[in-house]
């Protein structure tokens, strides 16, 4: 009869396994885009809209904590970089857009928010956790994923954001 | 005696684990999060709650490490 | 529009001081470097001890008197943090040792033990009664809010930078530094610490960057205001227990969520022993680095 | 960073009350909360027709608790608690076994006022779904001090579905009775308490979650209660308990989401057992119904049924000398009935919530054990207000 160390050893190792799952979307592979209205007027955003442009895409949701911390932040950093080569996207995950117009009156932004209740792009995505943000190049390639956030990341997604915009200019300058 | 029972509640958790249940993906967690379902919303509310009823009841657990003080009679 | 470092200079707390703003409005830098200074020459006016009329001289010699002073709720806070570093540092940490700091301050021979055992006999928490508002105090007692006012200031100074929209900018008060976040590009500063040494032989080199995104950063060290007599350095560091300067560290350096508890244990790690000092930081659970009279370095 | 030590941490929570250090340490964190909550709690008189002596006025205490939340940086969360309770009336002494009138219960005379504080000090820190927290309390009173120290930890994978958690704590308490050479009670008493606890947290779907945990306590030491004592064939002597107690409980709570209504049912049942051979079921169902945007109503009724520790009697007539005896009427069999409503009114930053109780217990309402005719079962009522701000 297995003595109960050997058993426990086994319930661990079988959750384990079960707690694996890759995932699917990659940096350097294709954004898989996306094709949503606008929470304010409901007009119809592509991702392909912006090609050539270097756009910032987060999925957030009024009820996360995280969320919350982060869009004044992207306000701040959408106003500090130039709009003409660079543009954030949010689309909002609220399963009740009331939530999403209740918190953005508290917290006015002027970058782009999208509506998607049912969260087809989030599965087309595979956004991982909430929130999750995707950093596209102006080529439409995924150059850098960012799951959660912090205050202090800001710095960081700056900073990755102002070298994409350098290389972007010295490829073709205008 | 109390081992025994507290295997067989470990192993009950892990049936709990291995039920087979919808697969919830992140973003479809806000009702979850809606303050009134939360587990544990009022933390003062909880705390008074189990002072009072360890008190007066000879039963008591269940909600975290319970700090000193007897305060009963 | 472009982010530019600010930088502003001035003399307040008896050594120099800087503030440092990354800002993409000039006119906002220079206002909230304004505010910051301000409140910074605020606390100095007030907590002066060589000022005749600061608020803390006044207070002192009301203190002496029958039925003591009543304090304002800032002094008040200030005194119960002091009450907790002393209880918390068993006595090490002691406010009323102004008499041995003064005893010590710029001196050509060693005190005698006449003049030691006068100072000793003025110094002592316990000689003196707290009970917030009322501080009242003996005779002849003086306080030393050194080793607490010049961390507070740079906390209060950094606060006010915040408010004012500064979340990437340092404030440094003679060693002692406050960094209210990271820097423009998102890396951290790297804020040099005057070197012992160079102090003595007047080199600029600093004696270790330590990266830090945003908190206080403090040094205690042996090197500034000392006395040198018989060729042997007297740091201004006193332990009001034994009247003596402190020798166990050249100086040591600690980053905490704020200025001043990095400063209360950068210099309690200097009263305490060599191995106590250590031991307390590594337990500390902050990022810390001390250097031994012996230029060994230690960090944590 | 690693924990902060003791002298760090009490070093910056005295820190705190200096002009603007508490929005300074806050950087950019998120929500850090102030709570201030006053309850008052009432037992009903004891009937005449069982009281054989003393004061019939039970127990009535008031109490303020404030909870003080704080994230110092990105990692380090400090949380304050406070209490401060003010008791007074009297309490169940001894049952005397009247011939003719049953079993009579003698109390004590009524305490004047007496105070307890207590304050608990959490420093939480977060790492990649790992949080650990480590928490120090102290509560004193006129006859009793006790310290207690707890770690818990939580581990939440992060798209699955699951939340691990884990905990360990101690309790070292000292009594020192009031008047003890006066009523011969004992002088001083020790007694500590180590606990382990360990449980799941499950996302079951979108509408529902479901916790369930084991905690493991022992108890060593003086587990009396000096206040107490029993009529044991015509002498009263003090209770006498052992001086272990090991006990288990198994705690599950289930909420569900109803789209319809926008509510929420909360269902917990606890399961305890321990080796003084008291077994309890507690069930606890509420019903969370929101009204607009800022309202919610919350009935909720709670049943605890247990079952008599093996020495509890009432009084001892028939010659018996058991090695152990109380006549605490917590020990006996008995069930009780709880009955809230909660109303919580929540706007941007703060949020007011008023909780009002009614508890009865009777023996005809337990589910099983030997039952004693226990004259001293209790019934109370509590109101309590609860008050929340949070900030940036």
């Amino acid at each position: 009869m297995l003595n109960s160390a050997t058993r426990l050893f086994w319930t661990l190792l079988l959750w384990a396994c079960l707690h694996l799952q890759a995932l699917a979307v990659q940096p350097g592979g294709p954004a898989p885009g996306f094709e949503l209205p606008r929470l304010d007027n409901g007009e119809t955003i592509r991702l392909s809209d912006f090609k050539g442009k270097v756009v910032y895409v987060d999925f957030w949701a009024s009820w996360c904590g995280p969320c919350r911390q982060s869009l004044p932040l992207y306000e701040d950093l959408q106003k500090r970089l130039p709009v003409g080569q660079f543009q954030i996207i949010a689309i909002n995950l609220d399963e009740d857009r009331k939530d999403a117009e209740a918190f953005l009156k508290r917290h006015p932004v002027s970058y782009l928010i999208l509506s998607d209740p049912e969260g087809i792009s989030a599965s087309a995505w595979s956004v991982p956790a909430m929130p999750t943000s995707f950093l596209v190049d102006s080529s439409g390639k995924i150059a850098n994923i960012y799951i959660g956030f912090e205050p202090s990341h800001i710095g960081t997604i700056e900073h990755d954001i102002k070298a994409l915009l350098d290389s972007t200019a010295a490829s073709h300058p205008d | 005696m109390t081992l025994k029972r507290c295997w067989t509640v470990l192993l009950l958790l892990t049936l709990i684990e291995l039920s087979a249940c919808a697969e919830v993906q992140p973003w479809e967690r806000g009702r979850l999060a809606k303050p009134h379902m939360a587990l544990d919303a009022d933390p003062l509310l909880s705390s008074i709650d189990a002072h009072t009823y360890n008190s007066k009841e000879a039963a008591s657990g269940g909600n975290g490490p319970a700090g000193g003080g007897c305060g009963c009679n | 529009m472009d982010i530019k470092l600010y930088r502003q200079h001035f003399l307040s707390m008896g050594c120099p001081c800087e503030i440092g703003v990354f800002s993409a409005d000039a006119k906002q830098a220079e206002s909230a470097m304004a505010g910051a200074e301000n409140e910074v020459h605020r606390l100095d006016k007030k907590y002066s001890h060589f000022r005749e009329d600061s608020y803390i001289t006044r207070l002192q010699i009301t203190a002496r008197q029958a039925g003591g002073v009543e304090v304002d709720t800032e002094t008040a806070s200030l005194l119960d943090y002091a009450a907790t570093q002393f209880e918390i540092s068993q006595g090490l940490f002691d406010i009323t040792a102004g008499r041995l700091a003064r005893l010590w301050h710029r001196r050509e021979s060693l005190p005698s033990d006449t003049e030691l055992s006068s100072a000793l006999r003025l110094t002592g928490w316990a000689k003196l009664q707290w009970q917030s508002p009322r501080l009242s105090m003996p005779k002849g007692m003086q306080l030393e809010l050194g080793g607490i006012v010049k961390e507070y200031a740079a906390d209060r100074a950094a606060l006010l930078l915040r408010r004012n929209g500064m979340h990437s900018a340092y404030v440094e008060l003679g060693g002692d530094i406050h960094i209210t976040g990271p820097r423009a590009d998102g890396k951290p500063w790297n804020m040099g610490i005057r070197n012992p040494d160079q102090q003595r032989h007047q080199t600029g080199t600093a004696m270790a960057g330590i990266p830090v995104n945003c908190g206080g950063l403090a040094t205690s060290g042996d090197y500034e205001r000392a006395s040198i007599i018989d060729g042997k350095r007297y740091g201004h560091i006193i332990n009001p227990t034994t009247g003596w300067p402190v020798n166990s560290f050249q100086c040591v350096s600690v980053l905490a969520p704020s200025c001043l508890l990095a400063g209360s244990l950068s210099t309690l790690a200097m009263l305490m022993c060599h191995e106590d000092g250590l031991n307390m930081l590594d337990e500390s659970g902050l990022t810390w680095l001390a250097r031994g009279t012996n230029g060994v370095d230690h960090k944590g | 960073m690693k924990k902060l030590s003791r002298t760090a941490s009490s070093l910056l929570v005295s820190s705190l009350s200096l002009p603007g250090f508490t929005e300074l340490l806050a950087a950019e964190s998120e929500a850090n909360n102030f709570q201030y909550r006053y309850t008052l709690y009432d037992e009903e008189p004891l009937p005449q027709n069982v009281l054989a002596q003393g004061d019939p006025d039970r127990y009535r205490i008031k109490s303020h608790q404030f909870r003080f939340e704080q994230d110092l940086n990105e990692r380090f969360t400090l949380t304050v608690e406070g209490i401060h309770e003010s008791m007074s009336g009297s309490s169940p002494w001894y049952v005397f076994p009247d011939p003719d009138r049953g079993p009579l219960q003698v109390m004590s005379g009524a305490t004047i006022s007496e105070t307890r504080n207590e304050i608990g000090l959490t420093l939480g820190t977060q790492n990649n779904g790992v949080t650990h927290a480590f928490r120090g309390g102290y509560s004193t009173e006129n006859d009793y001090d006790a310290v207690s120290a707890a770690y818990t930890g939580e581990y939440e994978q992060q798209n699955k579905h699951t939340t691990l958690s884990w905990g360990v704590s101690y309790s070292d308490d000292r009594l020192s009775p009031t008047d003890a050479e006066l009523f011969g009670r004992i002088p001083h008493a020790e007694r500590n308490s180590i606990s382990a606890s360990f449980g799941l947290t499950r996302i079951l779907n979108r509408n529902a979650l479901i916790q369930s945990g084991v905690q493991i306590t022992h108890q060593d030491g003086f587990l009396s209660d000096p206040y107490k004592e029993m009529w044991i064939n015509g002498g009263v002597f003090f209770d006498k308990r052992p001086d272990q107690r090991t006990a288990f409980s198994w705690t599950t709570r289930f909420r569900q989401y109803f789209v319809g209504s926008n509510a929420a049912l909360h269902a917990d049942y606890r399961f305890y057992d321990d080796d003084w051979s008291v077994t309890a079921h507690t069930l606890d169902l509420a019903w969370h119904q929101p009204f607009g945007e800022n309202f919610e109503l919350a009935p909720s009724i709670r049943y605890h049924s247990q079952r008599a520790a093996n020495f509890y009697q009432p009084a001892i007539t028939d010659g018996q000398q058991p090695k152990y005896w109380s006549s605490d009427y917590r020990l006996a069999t008995y069930g009780a009935m709880r009955y809230r409503l909660s109303g919580t009114w929540r706007a941007e930053i703060w949020s007011l919530a008023l909780n009002a109780d009614i508890y009865n217990s009777s023996e005809s309402l337990a589910l099983s054990g030997p039952l004693f005719d226990t004259p001293a079962l209790v019934d109370f009522w509590r109101i309590s207000l609860g008050w929340q701000i949070s900030w940036q």
